[in-house]
């Protein structure tokens, strides 16, 4: 089995010094693994990703508890450009662009360049063509979902060992989405780079991912490979939205949206 | 002639405040109330080297500027540095803070004399004669050319250089820009010196033409417009707008009334920025896009 | 022992009249009745110096509230503060030099000034925003100086325009006690009129126009009338200062209104904290009596006479080291100070706050 | 002196207590602050001496910067805390109005030492203003006009330079209209705002408009740049300024034969026994000014000690305000005569001007003590 | 007659066109799904009608022209939105903002503000209660003293759906609602659409890349290509149009 890349041990986030947001989860990522990160509204899971990037800076928060170590490195609390450059590399949910820079150099600020940039920048250029015919534009003129694809493109040109996207298929056209899922798992099988992502959509987070955490009210509720979170009935009722989650074949009964009945059953995993 | 040699001057003057601000600017959307401050230190510093390197004018010059780099870095690495991410308006006035700081270490250090590097360093400062019988002297020459030079290596380390780029990415998201890998610390020192560094030649350069008190100041005040019309974000802009305020200032004071050369700079920035909210080379700060 | 019914207990608001009242809680009304108590018994026991530093302190604060109101809610940023308490001061100066205008005219003719003034200077706003705006109002501010400017030397008060006290019905305000009370009720009044403001429509206009133009333009608020409305609003407050800055201090002069105290008026709300009234008035208290409060700090070092020559320059110095101390460490200014003191008392013993859910 | 007001009551005091604000930081302090230090050194040696009338002086200085508001704050402080029975004002003219209303509100004298002279106290006088102050408005401007016209030969085609503050463009606005009844021709008149990068523009229209005079009488930094961007553009008519304390030691750095400075203080170069006095006195004290710059504050000790002196022990403001309003003060060489005061003049009954330049390698005077009655 | 006709609707900037030539018109109480690649002009078409871009051609809102109308002014005749990257205030809570978005319907004079009059604060009281019942509709009930940007993204999109409702408005436009919420929080978004449109008769024009939700509940889809319509109808037939499957769906849709 492959070493572990990324580990999160009992961390625990504060904002503003008062506002707990994670509290102590542990979880780690393995070399060339794809994980998703599930979970509710509010679950902690952009904050998550944000601790692990050293995001936090501007919101006045900090990992007060707990260690997160990446290939070795304690990177808890480290300024982000450190982190960036060990290969830690984040798509935050929002603000994810430079919004006066055109999309050609916002391809090219990004620091630890890849060496061989010109065919990764082809290579990007291949994989959102979107993307080729805007390259004079500013990116704060973009639409929400060519912003995305800019932001997830100069994630790449960092050349990450680990890349994490919140947000995966956010504003992002069904076509583009398989598009993306389909080139994520080649970029992993072929340069080895370890995903962490946060997708709000489980069927298409569970389809790519090796592994899975869900989140709740900051913490790890569950966690699995994917077929043991595919069979879980919680996953399958409250993620996938199949029939009433009595674990029967799950391909086929995807409930309606015209019938949903009210679920109150936010404290169910609680326990 | 002799009034576009004044132009000429003036807007060198100008120009080489402006750049000062535009760097830093770019970096941190911060506008430096301290420039001016800087900049006059960077004058009193050549009263110190001239003491030391008495005898060496050049050394003593060359030692004053690369002193105010090393001001300028430390400004960003004791105090600036402290203020990123933090509300623009605190920075602004850190910086107005730290402009107060400066003067009153000034007179501390120096009194509030008028002072004459020149003379401290035993330059004298003729006035040439130019062809149409236009004058300027010594350093007033020397300024125009150290405008120019400065601009003509500021422009070719930004274009060429990624680190144009990345100072305007740092500048408008510093954390995705860090994210990115972009090290902060050392974008904005760099500005910091730069800045500094070209704020002190415009002290030095002026004081050397006609002396230093403690009200140098106020005239980086007057490049503000400037730098405005220019588009605060723009190198280029910083050039275009010293000229077109020099213009609009030296023909007024020669055909309208001198008084109003205080206020006219900044009735043209008005009417400019009503055209090109931005400015004219500058880029449009808020992309309206929901 | 037991009771049938349910029992009930807390805090409860039974109507949302409840949640506008000012006054929620009982440690606010006592803390309010002790301010009250405090403020009309000051003028009893303190020195006339200290009652001019408080006037000081009531007269800033009008400005700095009416800043408040353009900059730290409407976001409209303006250095032309300076200029709009000059005009103010001027209109008053003018019209008491010129026809002897007694106050009650001077008074809304300054305020009339700076609505107009209001209008003018909120015109660039329309199309500039942040620091280009506030160069723009940098310009207007220095078209009242060259107006006042060449008013004064025109018609020969080159060393200031005198002003004689305001009076009504023979009594002449010149005591200091009197001003204090003058003040002291008109930087209530002021602030009762933005607390009002903020608590209704506008002032969510303009917070929301503060965040982004174009989405509260789709909101459906009227972007360009709320930009000048807070511009209007603030000028007026801004003049009135003015005015009874000219009364108070009996003469009106360009000198006094220079940038720099433009850019301590944005001091004021930066250091008070931006988006807070409370910081405001914070802020005026501190910016007027910081240097005084330094200075008498700087005396009580031993032997400070023989530097008599530096010690000005030394306590300009400070003023600039402790300005960046403060900025730095505190950026929320000084309510940031006040409401982490707040949250330490009401979450004690704890740290922190749990997750989501709880109020505010 | 710099302690905050708390509500205590004044303590029983055993000294004159005498109130300055003045520029002592900002940019005009480079006028201001070494007349206040020569005016501190003077009474610390008068308090060396025992004191006047067997008290001491207690002098209390507050800074202004320059800046009305914090001058009428710090006179209403001296007055109501520091219970001040004498102020004196060393700042710039805006500093004027409010310290005014301050003193005239609280009935305490005001003396006016190193500032321009307002015209409250020329005849007639307001009763609680004084002035010591070498410089004051139109008479300055009559004597250097005066000067030009005596020294002139043919023509005069006058050019002025004045900085754009109501003091200096009133006076040179004064200056102009008395040009043209004096059979002058005024040619120009630049305006010039204190914050300049360039002179030279201002200069360029000045020069264009040929003068063969020009008189500027300005803050120091507007005469001499204002000269030496002429200078600069190859015009070689004469000038005349006044004769500010930076003087002395600009002539010498100028070297320029075609300047004068017209003055009401006797320069150092004259070598007077007192002049002696104060270098040893400012070199004793380790002052970092120039003892060429101390005269003003030195003469407004001189007038403080003397009026002291005659208001005898104990005084109160009622009491200093009459012993200067009877003051004869003899300035040992430093003016041109006595400095006398009135009930209704409290400038000075007579005014003397000497004119400088440098000639030969050496500051020389052109012009002994010239002298004006004033009504 | 249509509550919102778009006609010829053309939009460019600098030399990219957005929009060519779109029409469509929404019916009294529809449920209108307007989908299309990124990049397509859904947005844009979105920002014509409420008056933020100014796209030539016409725009009819019951009947009246609203095109060169203000953003504000077509606000103020009842047409609401959301927005695609939320745009919350984010310093103001819960209910300040949805009492923001009730702006249009607030109607008290600066004058009498300043001095808090009995008629301000009957105003500011009934509209208050007005909002509070949006809150129960969404339910925000927890959230409503809390600021808006400390919420998380999912719940953010509930606030900006709750203040273009805060309105009362006659015809709502949503922009990508669902994108960043979940499974659950979608059923719950879906479960308050469908309530808001049958309980008050709301017109809807609803932008969504979220397949299933579309073919579960508009009544009629719109599909914009680089600013062209591609194809219009009931979702059933739409979403297995071949063209619509290439340009946007992909192979399983
Ligand atoms: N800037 C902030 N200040 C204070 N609290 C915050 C801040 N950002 C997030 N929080 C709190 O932290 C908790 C976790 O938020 P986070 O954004 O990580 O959730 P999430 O799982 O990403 O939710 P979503 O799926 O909606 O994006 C939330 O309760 C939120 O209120
Ligand atoms: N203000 C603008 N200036 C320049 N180009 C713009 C502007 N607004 C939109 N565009 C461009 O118009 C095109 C359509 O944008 P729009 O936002 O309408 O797309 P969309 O259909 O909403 O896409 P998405 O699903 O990704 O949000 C995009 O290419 C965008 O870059
Ligand atoms: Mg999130
Ligand atoms: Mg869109």
């Amino acid at each position: 089995m492959s070493s572990v890349l990324l580990s999160v041990e009992k961390a625990e986030v504060v904002y503003k010094r008062a506002i707990t947001a994670v509290q102590g989860i542990s979880l780690s990522v393995r070399d060339g693994q794809i994980v998703a990160l599930l979970g509710t509204n509010g679950a902690g899971k952009s904050t998550t990703l944000r601790a692990i990037s050293g995001f936090l800076g501007l919101d006045d928060a900090r990992v007060t508890e707990g260690a997160i170590t990446f290939d070795g490195h304690r990177i808890e609390n480290r300024p982000p450009h450190e982190i960036a450059r060990r290969g830690v590399v984040l798509v935050p949910e929002r603000e994810k662009v430079f919004q006066n820079l055109t999309v050609a150099e916002n391809l090219a600020a990004p620091v630890p360049r890849a060496a061989d940039k010109r065919r990764l920048e082809d290579q990007i250029y291949q994989f959102f063509p979107r993307l080729a015919d805007l390259r004079g534009r500013v990116g704060g003129l973009l639409s929400g979902g060519e912003r995305q694809m800019l932001a997830i493109a100069s994630a790449l040109m960092c050349r990450p060992r680990l890349l994490m996207i919140d947000e995966l298929s956010l504003g992002l056209a069904p076509v583009v989405v398989q598009d993306l899922t389909r080139r994520l798992i080649m970029i992993r099988d072929q340069l080895g780079i370890a995903i962490l992502l946060v997708e709000q959509s489980a069927a298409v987070a569970l389809s790519i991912s090796d592994y899975a955490y869900v989140m709740e009210n900051g913490r790890i509720v569950l966690d699995g490979d994917r077929e043991r979170l595919n069979s879980h009935q919680d996953v399958q009722e409250f993620y996938l939205g199949q029939s009433d989650g009595n674990g029967q074949d799950s391909t086929t009964a995807r409930r309606s949206y015209r019938d949903v009945k009210q679920y109150r059953r936010s404290r169910r995993w609680y326990g | 002639m002799q009034l576009f040699i004044n132009i000429i001057v003036l807007a060198s003057i100008y120009a080489l405040i402006a750049c000062g601000y535009v760097l830093i600017y770019r970096v941190s959307r911060v506008l430096n109330l301290a420039h001016g401050e800087l900049m006059m230190l960077g004058a009193y510093l050549v009263l110190a080297t001239a003491s030391l390197f008495a005898g060496h004018p050049l050394v003593a010059l060359g030692a004053a500027v690369l002193l105010s780099i090393v001001v300028g870095a430390m400004v960003y690495v004791f105090l600036m540095r402290k203020m990123t991410g933090e509300m623009v308006l605190a920075a602004i006035l850190t910086t107005v803070a730290l402009g107060i700081l400066i003067r009153g270490v000034i007179v501390l250090v120096w009194s509030a004399q008028q002072q004459y590097p020149a003379q401290a360093l035993n330059l004298a400062n003729p006035s040439l004669t130019l062809v149409g019988d236009g004058h300027i002297s010594l350093w007033s020459a020397v300024l125009v050319a150290t405008n120019i030079l400065v601009y003509g290596a500021l422009f070719g380390f930004l274009r060429f250089g990624r680190w144009g780029m990345r100072m305007r990415a740092a500048g408008q998201n510093p954390l995705l820009a860090a994210q990115r890998g972009i090290n902060l610390h050392t974008v904005y020192a760099l500005a910091w010196g730069l800045s500094t560094l070209t704020g002190a030649l415009a002290g030095i350069l002026m004081a050397l033409d006609s002396g230093v008190t403690g009200s140098m100041p106020i005239i980086a005040l007057k490049a503000f417009p400037a730098a405005l019309v220019g588009g605060l974000d723009s190198l280029a802009g910083g050039l275009v707008g010293a000229l077109i305020i020099a213009t609009a200032e030296v023909l007024l004071i020669y055909y309208v009334d001198p008084l109003l050369s205080d206020v006219v700079p900044f009735l043209v920035l008005l009417a400019m920025l009503i055209v090109r909210p931005w400015g004219l080379f500058g880029t449009r700060e808020e992309l309206d896009r929901v | 022992m037991f009771r049938s019914t349910p029992r009930a207990s807390g805090y409860y608001r039974t109507g949302y009249g409840q949640d506008l009242a000012l006054i929620q809680t009982r440690t606010e009304r006592i803390s309010l009745a002790i301010l009250v108590t405090l403020a009309i018994a000051l003028p009893f026991i303190a020195g006339p110096f200290l009652l001019d530093l408080a006037c000081q302190v009531f007269l800033a604060s009008i400005g700095a509230l009416s800043l408040m109101l353009l900059t730290g809610y409407a976001g409209q940023i303006s250095l032309g503060h300076a200029g709009l308490i000059a005009a103010g001061a001027f209109t008053t100066g003018i019209l008491a030099r010129e026809i002897a205008a007694p106050f009650w005219i001077t008074l809304p003719a300054s305020a009339l000034t700076g609505i107009l003034l209001g209008l003018i200077f909120g015109l660039p706003s329309l199309r500039l925003r942040g620091l280009y705006l506030a160069v723009s109002t940098l310009a207007l501010h220095f078209i009242v100086i060259y107006l006042g400017g060449e008013y004064e030397t025109k018609r020969g008060f080159s060393t200031g325009i005198l002003i004689d006290p305001p009076s009504l019905a023979g009594f002449k305000l010149t005591d200091g006690r009197a001003w204090y009370f003058v003040l002291l009720l008109a930087a209530a009044a002021s602030l009762m009129i933005c607390i009002n403001l903020l608590r209704s429509s506008s002032g969510r206009a303009w917070r929301a126009v503060h965040a982004r133009e174009t989405v509260a333009e789709a909101l459906g608020i009227n972007v360009a009338g709320y930009k000048l409305l807070v511009f209007v609003i603030s000028s007026s407050m801004t003049s009135v200062a003015g005015c009874l800055f000219a009364y108070y201090r009996g003469f009106v002069s360009i000198e006094a209104f220079d940038l720099f105290l433009s850019i301590q008026y944005v001091a004021m709300i930066i250091i008070g904290g931006m988006g807070s009234l409370l910081g405001a008035l914070l802020g005026a208290a501190f910016v007027t009596l910081f240097p005084y409060l330094i200075e008498s700090l700087l005396a009580l070092l031993p032997n400070i006479q023989k530097f008599a020559g530096d010690i000005f320059a030394v306590n300009y110095t400070a003023f600039g080291v402790v300005m960046i101390l403060f900025l730095v460490f505190e950026p929320l200014g000084l309510v940031g100070i006040w409401r982490r003191l707040q949250n330490y008392f009401l979450l004690w013993p704890f740290k922190y706050r749990p997750l989501t859910g709880a109020r505010k | 002196g710099m302690t905050l007001a708390l509500a205590l009551p004044a303590a029983a005091q055993d000294a004159y207590v005498v109130g300055l604000t003045g520029a002592l930081t900002g940019p005009p302090s480079s006028t201001y602050a070494p007349a206040v230090d020569a005016l501190r050194i003077y009474i610390d040696r008068v308090n060396g001496a025992g004191g006047v009338n067997g008290h001491k002086i207690k002098l209390i200085l507050e800074d202004d910067s320059a800046q009305p508001s914090k001058a009428a704050a710090n006179t209403k402080k001296l007055i109501t805390q520091d219970k001040a029975i004498l102020v004196v004002n060393a700042s710039l003219s805006s500093t004027y109005a409010p310290i005014m209303q301050e003193t005239k509100n609280a009935g305490v004298p005001l003396l006016f030492a190193s500032g321009v002279c307002p015209k409250s106290v020329y005849p007639p006088a307001d009763p609680l203003q004084f002035c010591t102050t070498g410089y004051a408005a139109n008479y300055d401007s009559q004597a250097a006009l005066d000067f030009i016209k005596a020294t002139a030969k043919g023509d005069i085609k006058i050019g002025f330079s004045a900085m754009a503050i109501p003091l200096s463009r009133g006076e040179i606005d004064h200056a102009e209209s008395l040009a043209k009844t004096m059979g002058m021709t005024p040619v120009d008149k630049e305006v010039i705002p204190p914050p300049t990068a360039d002179y030279t523009p201002f200069a360029t229209k000045l020069k264009n408009a040929a003068p063969n005079w020009v008189y500027s009488w300005a803050p120091w930094v507007t005469q001499v740049r204002t000269l030496e961007a002429l200078r600069k553009l190859g015009w070689t008519g004469d000038m005349i300024a006044w004769a500010h304390l930076e003087s002395e030691a600009e002539l010498a750095r100028l070297k320029d034969e075609n300047f004068y400075v017209i003055g009401a203080n006797a320069l150092f170069q004259d070598g007077l026994p007192i002049h002696k006095d104060i270098e040893a006195a400012a070199k004793a004290a380790g002052s970092k000014y120039p003892a060429t710059m101390m005269t003003e504050g030195w003469i407004g000790g001189m007038a403080i000690e003397a009026a002291l002196k005659s208001a005898g022990w104990p005084a109160d403001a009622a009491k200093v305000r009459t012993a200067l309003e009877n003051l004869k003060l003899d300035t040992k060489g430093l003016r041109g005569g006595v400095i006398e005061w009135n009930k209704t003049n409290h400038f000075r009954t007579r005014v003397d001007y000497r004119v400088y330049k440098w000639s030969g390698g050496k500051i020389t005077r052109v012009q002994d003590w010239k002298t004006y009655t004033v009504k | 007659m249509a509550e919102l006709a778009v006609d010829n609707l053309s939009l460019r900037f600098g030399g990219l066109t957005v929009l060519d030539n779109v029409s469509f018109a929404v019916e009294t109480g529809e449920l209108f799904a307007l989908i299309g690649p990124n990049g397509a002009g859904k947005t844009s078409a979105l920002n014509c009608i409420s008056g933020i871009y100014r796209g030539t051609g016409a725009v009819r809102f019951r009947g009246q022209d609203i095109l060169g109308l203000k953003p504000h002014q077509i606000a103020r005749q009842g047409l609401a939105r959301t927005f695609q990257h939320g745009e919350l205030f984010a310093q103001m809570s819960v209910l300040e903002n949805l009492l923001t978005g009730r702006h249009a319907r607030i109607g008290t004079h600066p004058l009498a503000e300043m001095l808090f009059l009995p008629s301000v604060k009957r105003a500011e009281i009934a509209h208050r209660e007005a909002v509070e019942r949006i809150i129960d509709v969404v339910e925000l009930e927890r959230y409503r003293h809390a600021p808006v940007g400390a919420l998380p993204f999912g719940l953010q999109k509930i606030v900006g759906f709750a203040r273009a409702l805060a309105l009362e408005p006659t015809t709502l436009l949503l922009d990508e609602p669902s994108a960043g919420l979940n499974r659950e929080e979608r059923e719950n978004l879906a479960r308050f659409i469908l309530r808001i449109k049958h309980e008050l008769n709301v017109t809807i024009v609803w932008i969504e890349h979220d397949m299933q939700m579309i073919s579960d509940l508009a009544d009629r889809v719109h599909v914009l290509d680089y600013g062209r319509t591609l194809a219009e109808g009931r979702p059933e037939v739409v979403l297995n149009d071949p063209a619509v499957l290439a340009a946007y769906l992909g192979t399983a849709a």
